[in-house]
């Protein structure tokens, strides 16, 4: 069978072909929308017209018989009208109101999860990990899993002072961006590079070898036509292994996750926040990584307890303290806390005003 | 199609109410045996607390050198159906809009040519076909070309731009974020398939400072949709969420940033003047305020993961850009972007990295751009700057 | 005259010798103090004993005649006890009553100027400039006087939303301590060094004279036994001449001054802050300053204008946005206020939040 | 004793309020040659808007190393009698006290063998005898040292340390300034004559976070007081401010920084486990609030001027340390910093350079302190971080 006649740099369809009808019609002319439900939202424009959207939980990872049935769910209740979130939810876009019970109906049924919308907890946003990625020091479809099923209750139902956005990222490149998220995992490395000296001369380009430590701890080899590590100055960030496979970084025993928190992107009331670190190591322990669901759900209990409404949990840590964060989460401060890379100094505490 | 082979680990992953992508791994491997290899090498990383996957050398399809991600396994002897096996990213549709008929044409390609496994979507934004062969990466390509359908970006090129649901979906939107999304990706397809630059670049586009798309954390050009004008406010509205059981003073007032609202319990007044357009106030009562007056972007440069100098957000370039088709100010402004970066970049330097190695003044003086107060958080602290001979006018103020 | 028996070692005299008596009793006991005056203030001791304190401006460069004549009136009217403030004020410290209004009589018949306590504009602390310092690139005292010559009723009259702190340093040693302070001037060069080659080698220590150079612009230079200095990294700080004087960096014609403002040091409501740039230059223009008199001039007043009571000046630039702060004050913005040195990225606007 | 030199520039600075510092060399220089060639340079400096001063070698006196500053006029033959004017620094008193007898002593000696120039005081702290030739550096020391007076430092050396007026006259002094001051010039008489540092060492020393001695800004280490209970709410007196025009709620309630005040008219609260003793309500009601329970320091370290790294200010070491005489603790505490900073500091690296430069965890466990949130303002963002061997225990959390 003959292939297709290819094309190049067509770029994508058209959006338009996509938009349901009452899109097209009130594109750019919404005037409100209510949240009816932890998973279903109406948007109202200055028209009058509405669109309901249902949103259902997605472990982002579909095969194409799930595809293939919410393709036919939306054909049934929704005109073949469909999205995925930012953050990889599927919505179910109504048009029609009639179409909205049976829907959710036929949702519940098929165990489709329903929620995500408003302050709660909505899909993490992740990465490949041991799916796809060389690179990963954890699997981030597997830490989703069990951090999600922990937290099923604040996606279908309840409430939070505000949204709590979770990401993971298998390695330190962090795909999943978790550099901004209320509470995310990042896996690292603990232990250094091993460098197979007979492989680097062929796979790696030196120059670029060494420039990828941001510590400057590589330098030339030139007996060996290879690259050395200087072992004080290696903190185990693998990026010499992305750039030069040879240097191999895994090592299972001391591969794990650390925890940040307290990031945002959004700008309201405050401006975007970077995460910080609040736990600076917990080994893998699959399947299940039971100690990172209990260390996330410290931080997440006492974000529920301690924060005011609207308040993101970056915010409800600036208002108490960093030192009361640790206190009332009980996580312990070590060494590894404090900053001692390029902008350390910005981190240090330049006054004589704390809590007890 | 024989038996699925036995993964214990995984199928711990099976229990709990969230959807599992393990269901999702075995649906597959039932007909597919690059989804049944992927399925046991993934069992051999949860026993072994470690992946198995290789560097891939370039892979791609002809004429393009972006767009797939190559990838082989490490144990090929133990799981050969994966033993090459790479992603192929098909650039999305901007707002994450489809029809089931899109969907299934899609599935019924990737089950010919593919291990039956995608991701909805990657995090830069495309649609991730998750693994398959070298040698099925042209005829998959055909299929979806064919059809319309594009790869998205890879390397060291543009990335595939992506967007919020904007005006397709939200009242806040101040810009067409799915049309400049659209339009950028169609204008830059070269930069896009063909990795010419220093490294990879990506474009994401918010329609206002909520950022429902994380533009201002992870895209070297962060399009984010603002105004000019004052906030209109409907009393009776305020009313109706006072009544529905909101704390105006404390929710609203007292959480405004720049401290330009007050309520006496009956009327809601805001100091335009001071407002800084932080979002909280209309997204909380989104029935009662409204921005009103001129729309346009500001435009942020520099975001990015933690290599090599730490994770960067995005900092303001543009305070206000106009934003109608066809774009054309932001695309010159982007090609004299790329054009900078092109001229002094290192390799692996992405945009931002490259700006605060040479400082902002040279930056801001090649593109163009008039230094502002808007771009910084707070003037240096330091007297160490430079002058330019023609600012040294002896005996001049300044 | 043989010299009397010199000591080593031996420290400065213990302090108790030099407190007033009411002081030696009360150490450690006051209860509270109350500001009668601009100039004038009481400490109450918990047993119900009194201090008054009366301020008194300084130049701070002190003649032995004037010195003797403060402390004659000491004598006078304190029983011998005065201090000088952190801030190189004069305070008689009266722990008689009736001794109160007759010293500020005098004071006043001699026209010492008193005031400064409180939510004014006090002493200006500052450095030794053209008058003995070899580094400076302007003069000190010259504007300090022409400062507090205009600001003299904020030191004897007039409140403000808070104290403010002036501060000035002659070179960008920052013997003043200017980075710290509500509104500050700093005196900078504009010009690359002059090296004097033949002397270099004589003078100076080559790697400390490389060491010394914020941005590493220079070099050995073999040839020469001397360095050389790659010009477009030069940013004109003189701290090579510091350790080198044979690299010149006086230039009348260039030298002047930079105004920072918006620090703090104390910790209430809001942590120490730094002084942040805002006018990168004027030209020296002694005797008087015209210029830069006007600059601070307008920085006090739209404090004045602008400031909630209790807030400090960069308070209140923070709270309105800088921004707004290059607005009210009509002061322009140019590419030196944008940091470019090592935490040039920590202070880039990453929100996109900002008023117009 | 001949006439003035015309001044004319210099003239225009005894106009306006303030008083003269040109009066003051003048009221000199009419009885001083040095004074006079002092205020005739000066004019020259004023006219050509440029210092004439060279940087000194050594100067000083005998076993000293510190305490003298050399200073030459680079125009020595048209002001032959600054040819040499080093400055001469004494030993302050703690707190800044004097007595009129001892203000006149010093006169009378300086009148003797110096320009009769002072600053009461220099920013460090020290007295500074204003501009003398270099024969008379030892007379000067053995009038001063035999009356109980010694040099301050300079240098690299310990600097003289300096203090707010605390417990003397001040009714939220924690700790006790001036006996802590006067304790470790004692206790560091060496450091301070004899520079063997890489470079200066300055201690500053206030009694609450006031912070009236700017230690904070100033200080390579900044001991500030602080107490560890509650805050003592006297109500009457709150209404007693309340009557005398103070706005409880905004000026008060509202500028907490934690937010662990309120007032409904009646009575004021704290939440003291919130409260961070930052100092405002206390400085601004002082007749109602009173700390209460242990009182001790706050020892922070690495403030500094620009050079080289960029102005720094001091950051927390040891957030609560007991101040009772002879305090050992603190000495020992400085000394284990000096033996650190001696290890690995390079030349004219200031302590907190060297911090930086080393890292925290380098520093705190040379010195024995455990680390504590209270150090940073924030924890790291970036996953970039050591371990050392004994933490990695395979298979152990942490
Ligand atoms: C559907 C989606 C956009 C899309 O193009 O797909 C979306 C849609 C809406 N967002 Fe969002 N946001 C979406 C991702 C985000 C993100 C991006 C992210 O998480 O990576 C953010 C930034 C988070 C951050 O700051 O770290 C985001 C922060 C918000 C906020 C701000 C919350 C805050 O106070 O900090 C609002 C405003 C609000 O609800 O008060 C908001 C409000 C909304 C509204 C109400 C806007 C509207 O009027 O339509 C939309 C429905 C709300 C909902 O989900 O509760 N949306 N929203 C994204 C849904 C993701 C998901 O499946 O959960
Ligand atoms: C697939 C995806 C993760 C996912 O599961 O969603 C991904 C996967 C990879 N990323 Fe990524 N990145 C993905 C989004 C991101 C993002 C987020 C984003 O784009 O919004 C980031 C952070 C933002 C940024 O760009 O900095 C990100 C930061 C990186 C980096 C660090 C770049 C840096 O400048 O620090 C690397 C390392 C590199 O480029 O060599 C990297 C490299 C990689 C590589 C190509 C690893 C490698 O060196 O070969 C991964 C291939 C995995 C695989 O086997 O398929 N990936 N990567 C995302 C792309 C899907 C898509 O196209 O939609
Ligand atoms: C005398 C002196 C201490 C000394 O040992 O010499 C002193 C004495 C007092 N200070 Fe101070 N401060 C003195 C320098 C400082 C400094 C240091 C500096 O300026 O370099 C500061 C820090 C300034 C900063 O933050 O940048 C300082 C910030 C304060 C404040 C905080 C103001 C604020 O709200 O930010 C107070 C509290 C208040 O008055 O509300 C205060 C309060 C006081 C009180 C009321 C304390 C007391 O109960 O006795 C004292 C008299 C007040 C006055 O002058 O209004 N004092 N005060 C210093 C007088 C300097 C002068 O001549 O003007
Ligand atoms: C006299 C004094 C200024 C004044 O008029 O008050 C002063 C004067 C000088 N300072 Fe200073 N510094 C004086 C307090 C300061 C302060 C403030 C303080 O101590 O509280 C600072 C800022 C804080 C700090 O230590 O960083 C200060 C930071 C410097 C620096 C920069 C040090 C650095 O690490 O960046 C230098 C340069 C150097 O050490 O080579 C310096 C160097 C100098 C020299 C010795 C210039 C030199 O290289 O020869 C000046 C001698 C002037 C002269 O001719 O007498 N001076 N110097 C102050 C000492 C008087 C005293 O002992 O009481
Ligand atoms: S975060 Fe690292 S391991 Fe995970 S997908 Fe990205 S590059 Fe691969
Ligand atoms: S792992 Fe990171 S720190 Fe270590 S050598 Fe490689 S790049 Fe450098
Ligand atoms: S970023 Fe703004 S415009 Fe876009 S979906 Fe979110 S709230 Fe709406
Ligand atoms: S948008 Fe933000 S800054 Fe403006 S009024 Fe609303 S809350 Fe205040
Ligand atoms: S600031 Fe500079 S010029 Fe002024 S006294 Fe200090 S070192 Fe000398
Ligand atoms: S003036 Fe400063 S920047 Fe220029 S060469 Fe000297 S030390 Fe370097
Ligand atoms: S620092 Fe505190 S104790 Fe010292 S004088 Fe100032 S207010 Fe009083
Ligand atoms: S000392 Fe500061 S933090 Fe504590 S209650 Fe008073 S104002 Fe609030």
């Amino acid at each position: 069978m003959a292939a297709p006649q290819r094309r190049t740099d067509i770029g994508p369809p058209h959006y338009k072909d996509f938009l349901p009808p009452v899109i097209q019609k009130n594109y750019g002319n919404w005037k409100y929308h209510e949240i009816l439900e932890p998973g279903v939202m109406v948007h109202v424009a200055n028209s009058g017209d509405k669109i309901w959207s249902v949103r259902v939980a997605s472990p982002r990872l579909l095969s194409t018989d799930t595809l293939r049935d919410i393709a036919d769910i939306a054909a049934k209740y929704c005109g073949g009208y469909l999205r995925f979130t930012t953050r990889n939810n599927i919505e179910f876009l109504v048009s029609d109101e009639k179409n909205l019970n049976p829907l959710k109906e036929e949702l519940k049924k098929k165990g489709y999860m329903m929620g995500g919308i408003g302050p709660r907890v909505s899909n993490i946003v992740h990465t490949q990990g041991w799916i796809h990625c060389h690179s990963a020091a954890s699997d981030a479809s597997g830490l989703v899993k069990v951090l999600m099923d922990e937290f099923a209750e604040y996606f279908t139902k309840k409430e939070l002072p505000n949204r709590v956005r979770l990401a993971v990222a298998c390695c330190t490149n962090m795909c999943g961006a978790v550099h901004c998220s209320d509470i995310a995992i990042v896996a690292v490395h603990r232990k250094i590079p091993q460098i197979d000296h007979e492989k680097v001369p062929n796979m790696c380009e030196i120059p670029s070898t060494i420039a990828a430590c941001p510590t400057g701890a590589i330098s030339p080899d030139p007996a060996k036509k290879s690259v050395k590590i200087k072992e004080d100055k290696c903190m185990y960030c693998g990026n010499c292994f992305t750039v030069c496979p040879p240097m191999e970084i895994h090592d299972p025993e001391y591969d794990g996750v650390a925890i940040v928190a307290g990031g945002k992107v959004g700008n309201l009331r405050t401006p975007p926040k970077f995460s910080k670190l609040v736990v600076p190591f917990i080994k893998n322990n699959p399947p299940r990584w039971p100690e990172v669901v209990d260390a996330v759900k410290k931080i997440l209990n006492a974000y529920e307890k301690g924060a005011m409404k609207h308040e993101r949990v970056g915010e409800w840590i600036e208002r108490i303290g960093w030192e009361k964060f640790f206190k009332v989460t009980g996580l312990p401060f070590t060494h590894q806390h404090i900053d001692d890379f390029l902008i350390a100094r910005e981190t240090f505490r330049t006054s004589a005003a704390f809590k007890w | 199609m024989s038996e699925l082979p036995k993964t214990p680990l995984l199928d711990e992953l099976e229990k709990g109410p969230w959807p599992s992508f393990v269901t999702e791994i075995k649906k597959a491997a039932k007909k597919n045996l690059m989804a049944k290899d992927e399925l046991a090498q993934l069992e051999k990383s949860y026993t072994d607390k470690r992946g198995y996957w290789k560097h891939g050398g370039i892979v791609g399809v002809r004429g393009y050198g972006a767009g797939v991600i190559g990838r082989y396994s490490s144990l090929p002897d133990q799981f050969p159906n994966v033993a090459n096996f790479h992603t192929v990213r098909i650039n999305s549709i901007a707002g994450f809009f489809y029809t089931s008929d899109a969907i299934k044409m899609m599935c019924d390609i990737w089950d010919k040519y593919g291990s039956g496994l995608t991701n909805f979507h990657g995090s830069t934004g495309d649609i991730i076909l998750l693994g398959t062969n070298t040698e099925n990466l042209e005829p998959l390509f055909a299929e979806f070309s064919s059809r319309g359908w594009d790869l998205g970006g890879s390397g060291s090129a543009m990335r595939t731009p992506s967007c919020c649901v904007g005006p397709a979906r939200c009242e806040w939107s101040n810009i067409d974020t799915l049309d400049i999304t659209y339009s950028i990706t169609q204008e830059f397809q070269d930069e896009l398939h063909r990795p010419a630059f220093p490294y990879k670049f990506k474009f994401k586009t918010a329609g206002c400072a909520v950022d429902c798309i994380a533009s201002i954390a992870r895209a070297d050009c962060s399009i984010i949709g603002t105004w000019k004008g004052n906030i209109a406010i409907d009393q009776d509205a305020v009313k109706w969420y006072e009544k529905n059981g909101m704390n105006i003073q404390e929710e609203i007032v007292n959480r405004c940033p720049t401290k330009c609202m007050s309520y006496d319990g009956k009327t809601l007044k805001i100091n335009d003047e001071d407002c800084s357009r932080c979002m909280h106030c209309i997204a909380k009562m989104t029935k009662a305020l409204k921005p009103t007056g001129e729309r346009g972007a500001t435009i942020l440069i520099g975001s990015k993961a933690p290599f090599v100098i730490g994770a960067t957000l995005s900092w303001v370039i543009i305070p206000f850009m106009k934003m109608e088709p066809p774009y054309t100010e932001l695309k010159e402004f982007t090609r004299k972007v790329w054009e900078y970066w092109d001229e002094y970049g290192k390799n692996r330097e992405r945009i931002g990295e490259l700006i605060i190695r040479r400082g902002m003044r040279d930056f801001l003086e090649y593109v163009g751009i008039q230094p502002d107060p808007r771009m910084v958080k707070e003037p240096r602290r330091d007297p160490f700057y430079f002058w330019k001979e023609e600012e040294l006018v002896p005996n001049s103020k300044l």
